[in-house]
């Protein structure tokens, strides 16, 4: 995959890497603290770990509006973050509380913000993606000109709803913006042994989905290609297909020993760190100093702190309202 | 007060929804050109536009799942599913998205979504396309399960599930779109809460939905010409349940029937039975009894598909059986 | 779609001709007297006729040997006759009868024989493919040099089992071939409003199963480039794919009015009538006379005239039997 | 007699299976290089090779239906779907294929398919994640629904379940795996036609399966302790169900209770009651009771998931109440 060459010209506005650069903080350190507390018995289920992927989220997410809308999946503590879902929420949710972004009733996997038009959190491999062409749909219907991202995986590619989706967007030209994050792995799965066709790019193009590969770990290339997509998708131009070449750093979940890739590859692909290399990127372009990435982490680590003690704070749902929430009312 | 179909009926509910709310849109599998697969929507693309009468591709998952996030967005989609047996394919995004999401999401999300889907055999199908599925969907949380009987039925309970803020599934027996019956267009929304005595009676209750309410009553009227008087109970909602109007039945009768066109085991049919043991035990006389579909994949043969089928004559006998067992 | 150009040299060598026409004919003529049985009452159910189609089934099952298998859909008469069940058999199960290839538990959509490895006779659209797969998968673990021949429609390309079954073959590398029969509609939906991409090859080859586009009205083409498919999948190249141009002179099933085709449409394609344009051109060539197609009309009336007497005089399976067949005795 | 655990009792199975009949294979979600998501397959790779452990991509329907096919081509492939929740993908090859292809093709076919899949809630997966679906199974003719609740079992029953012509479909409870029991490695095929008496008793009999025989065993326990003797009965195999332990044992307890960890509407544990309505009515003094899942997708939350799932308590309170009914 190419490397994004740097540019000429300051690579960026201070303020803008700034706010990029503290964005994939906040995943990566929300995450490691996440792993923390699930070890020490704090948070339970399952618990799919995002980190080596957070440039795509972070990237993505620059590109959309708070009108559009974001459906994803399992693993999207850093699509929640990056959206804004605040981190005490998300957090909160983990330990299954009352003040959880779900009310403790989805955890990890299923985080929810309806006010921030974030949709979830879906753990069915590819059943977020009818959800995202129908929201979609609405939109098309109402004549209005929002766009919904959905991220997915390499895996969900070869579940038929993939397929259905892919086309149903394409046929009615739905503002749907696909989001492949091609890790190389479903699960233990290397990508060439599930997919017969490892350039994600062609699948798209069957379905006459205009397609873009892009480095993935490089949130500044993730940034403009969604954000040239989404202009065209928000100007009726239809769906777009974006494949994101990345890498998870940690294994798929919490229970996984990880034994089916090779060291070297995983070593290989953590110097692609997005975010070391993104600052060392901006220190070298002059953008940002240490100092400024000494402050960005502690802002970080103090947002988290307040956010694990959020969630520490945070009552339960009493048992109580099990029932409550699962049809409105009595039928009339 | 004027005759129609159980077809036009759930046209006119169509009509009126599709003319009534702009939130309102029909997809699914030839609604548009072909006029639906049982000519259900017949005309309404002509009225109404593509845009509002979607045709959509062969991808059952997609376009139910495609229901679900209109619904989130803010729209009332009516999904048809051509019949209960391609919804098999789309079983994923019921029980996982459709029904979870209010709950799993804290009661943010909303899904108003009203699925509508042909049901039941007797038409020489075959092992496919003869599937009776609502009890499955009735085990579901969080969606409701409607299966309206008559003419009315058919109009107003599909009114009032697009009131719903909740997934409704709407079960329509493919054999009673021909049959007419009584209409008052001003009839308005149903009720769904209720289940309905459509015959009343003495010596037992039958119990039936959708395609079987007929047979039921069938049965009813050669019961009668002997001098025995069942009740027939018409539960028209699967889910909720309408437990108290079946047992106020029972409970006065002191014997219950169940019929069901799906297969024995585990039909909705057991659950019945079970609530029924669980609610009136003491005030039974007999034990409660059904009348199923044979446990085996419909054949296409007619001899043999009606043998596998709930019939009225198997009624008479069963309920013959549960007066006998007691009496004499 | 491109007109197969005629033969300089003799077209085709005339007992393979005869067999030819005469099984194409058989189609027809068959399907002309079921849909009278089925206006009569004798035939009951779904009836989807094949009429308009028949090249594809007689050209391409050409190809195949008694060893290879067939999975094909509800419009399965042309394929069942093709493959040489015989007509009493056919008609004796669209009758219902216990002599019928199914003992009158499937009908006119479910058409079996297990010794002529005809699979059957798959109603839920799309269903047939993970079969066919599967087939071949066993044909491949123990090492025989066999095909399964997959039968479908254009509008089962849009559903997910189209997707999964052709990415996990290819990646399997199976000996499927993959035969889909593009009649431009599903029931009544045109392929336009179906697929967003109608070439259907670009389905496939972003599988990377190779694909080709056949006119399906030209026995001789199905039958040439069914048999170069063969081959390659026979010897071990994986997955082919085929896509047969065609159009099916009847409404979608006896149930359909067929109001959404324009006449001109119907007629332009009943121009290309793969049996009188197939006898034309064997006129023309030489290979056949007048007196051989009205031989061949005389032999396929007679055939259909003992099919419809067996199926009469067949008997019923005894209600008795009717859960015989569900699962096979007690468990142990 | 060695003691092992339910994970390792399924290997040894898998293992013995292989290792015995080169038509065997095994296919599923990262049963390969993962070694299973639950681990049951680690090492088979290592030991039969990728032509015979073969990870599949997710594509449920595609690989469970290429398992019928395989099974139509004369092979005995063992399907692993990771777990029920993502087997909803492939219900319909499970019931329009693989359970009607014999019939269908009167008698021709033969479908000696085996899917094995996790199942079963209790370790916060919420919602999407926590389902109990065998009871849907065990409505379709034409398949066998095993649900092994002990290391025996879990050996005995998938040998058992080789030996069948027809699909089979085995459901082990998740949080089994880890559980260990005794294990005699000369034990071999197990009987599948029976429901065994876990615990002989004699004032109530709890039924359960999979996962719920160990708390049903716990509640029993608990009982004991204050003097009163119950009977469990793990029914084992769902689908046929073998109504002859069932009604045996209730006959002598007079009281049932039936336990599943599925929503409680159209449960197994309605066809249970029903069945024993049916044939035990007049032997029952007391309404046969149910303790299921409370009817809410399955919450995240600890508190919340041990509220809605069936629990020892709850099932010593519902005896308690069955005996005190008619007691007192
Ligand atoms: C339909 C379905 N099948 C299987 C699973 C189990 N599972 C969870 S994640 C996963 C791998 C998905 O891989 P990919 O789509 O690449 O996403 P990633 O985990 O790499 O982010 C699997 C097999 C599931 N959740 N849903
Ligand atoms: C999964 C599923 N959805 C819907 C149907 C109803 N149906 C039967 S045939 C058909 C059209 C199929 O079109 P195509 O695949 O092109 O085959 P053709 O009928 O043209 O031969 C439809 C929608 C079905 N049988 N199965
Ligand atoms: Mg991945
Ligand atoms: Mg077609």
């Amino acid at each position: 995959m190419a490397a994004t060459a740097l540019s000429p010209a300051p690579l960026i506005e201070r303020d803008h890497a700034l706010t990029l650069l503290r964005g994939m903080l906040l995943i990566r350190r929300f995450e490691e603290k996440a792993a923390e507390l699930y070890s020490a018995g704090n948070i339970h289920g399952f618990l799919h770990l995002y980190i080596g992927q957070e440039a795509i989220a972070v990237g993505a997410l620059q590109a959309l509006t708070p009108d559009d809308a974001i459906v994803a999946t399992y693993r999207e503590h850093g699509h929640a973050l990056a959206r804004g879902i605040p981190a005490g929420a998300v957090m909160a949710e983990m330990y299954g509380k009352a003040s959880g972004c779900s009310r403790g009733h989805g955890g990890s996997m299923h985080l929810f913000d309806a006010g921030r038009r974030f949709y979830g959190g879906y753990a069915i491999v590819g059943g977020g993606l009818p959800i995202a062409v129908g929201l979609a749909l609405a939109d098309t219907l109402e004549q209005r000109a929002r766009v919904t991202a959905c991220f997915f995986g390499d895996g969900a590619v070869a579940e038929g709803e993939f397929h259905e989706s892919l086309n149903l967007a394409a046929l009615w030209k739905l503002p749907v913006l696909f989001l492949c994050e091609n890790n190389r792995y479903a699960m233990g799965t290397a990508l060439e042994r599930h997919q017969s066709q490892t350039d994600l790019r062609a699948k798209a193009q069957s379905y006459n989905v205009p397609a873009e590969q892009v480095d993935g770990m490089d949130v500044l290339a993730v940034q403009e290609a969604t954000r040239r997509a989404v202009d065209a998708v928000r100007h009726g131009g239809g769906p777009q297909f974006i494949e994101f070449l990345t890498y998870r750093f940690r294994a798929h979940s919490m229970y996984d020993p990880d034994l089916y890739r090779a060291k070297e590859e995983i070593a290989r692909w953590k110097e692609r760190d997005p975010i070391s290399t993104f600052q060392a990127r901006l220190r070298e372009a002059g953008v940002v100093t240490e100092a400024d990435v000494a402050q960005a982490e502690q802002e970080v680590a103090t947002e988290i702190v307040a956010a694990v003690a959020f969630a520490e704070a945070a009552p339960w749902e009493p048992v109580e309202n099990l029932l409550k929430d699962v049809c409105t009312g009595a039928p009339r | 007060m004027t005759r129609i179909t159980y077809r036009d009926a759930v046209r006119s509910a169509l009509r009126e929804a599709l003319a009534s709310d702009s939130r309102v849109f029909l997809m699914g599998e030839d609604v548009g050109r072909y006029g639906g697969a049982y000519a259900v929507s017949r005309g309404l693309l002509e009225e109404f536009g593509p845009e509002r009468i979607r045709d959509t591709p062969l991808s059952e998952s997609a376009f139910l799942g495609a229901g679900i996030g209109a619904a989130l967005g803010g729209m009332r989609p009516i999904v048809e599913v051509m019949t209960v047996n391609f919804s098999l394919l789309a079983l994923d995004q019921v029980v996982n998205n459709a029904a979870t999401l209010r709950h799993m999401s804290g009661g943010q999300l909303s899904v108003p979504l009203v699925v509508r889907m042909a049901t039941g055999a007797g038409r020489q199908l075959a092992a496919q396309h003869s599937h009776s599925l609502e009890g499955w969907y009735a085990h579901i949380p969080g969606i409701r399960v409607l299966t309206p009987a008559t003419v009315a039925d058919a109009y107003g309970m599909l009114l009032a599930a697009l009131r719903e803020p909740d997934p409704v599934f709407i079960f329509e027996h493919a054999l009673l779109y021909p049959v007419e019956g009584d209409f008052d267009p001003a009839s308005g929304v149903a009720d769904i809460a209720h289940a309905a005595v459509r015959r009343a009676g003495t010596e037992a209750t039958v119990i039936a939905y959708g395609g079987s309410v007929g047979k039921a009553l069938q049965a009813a009227d050669q019961l009668a010409a002997a001098g025995v008087e069942v009740e027939v109970l018409d539960l028209r909602t699967l889910r909720p349940l309408d437990d108290e109007t079946i047992l106020t039945s029972v409970r006065k009768t002191r014997r219950a029937v169940i019929v069901d066109e799906a297969w024995r085991t585990g039909s909705l049919a057991a659950e019945v039975s079970a609530r029924i043991t669980e609610g009136a035990f003491y005030d039974l006389d007999a034990p409660v009894a059904r009348v199923c579909s044979a446990e085996v994949p419909i054949p296409y043969a007619k001899h043999l598909e009606d043998a596998a089928l709930p019939q009225p004559a198997g009624i008479v006998t069963t309920v013959r059986e549960l007066l006998g067992t007691t009496r004499g």
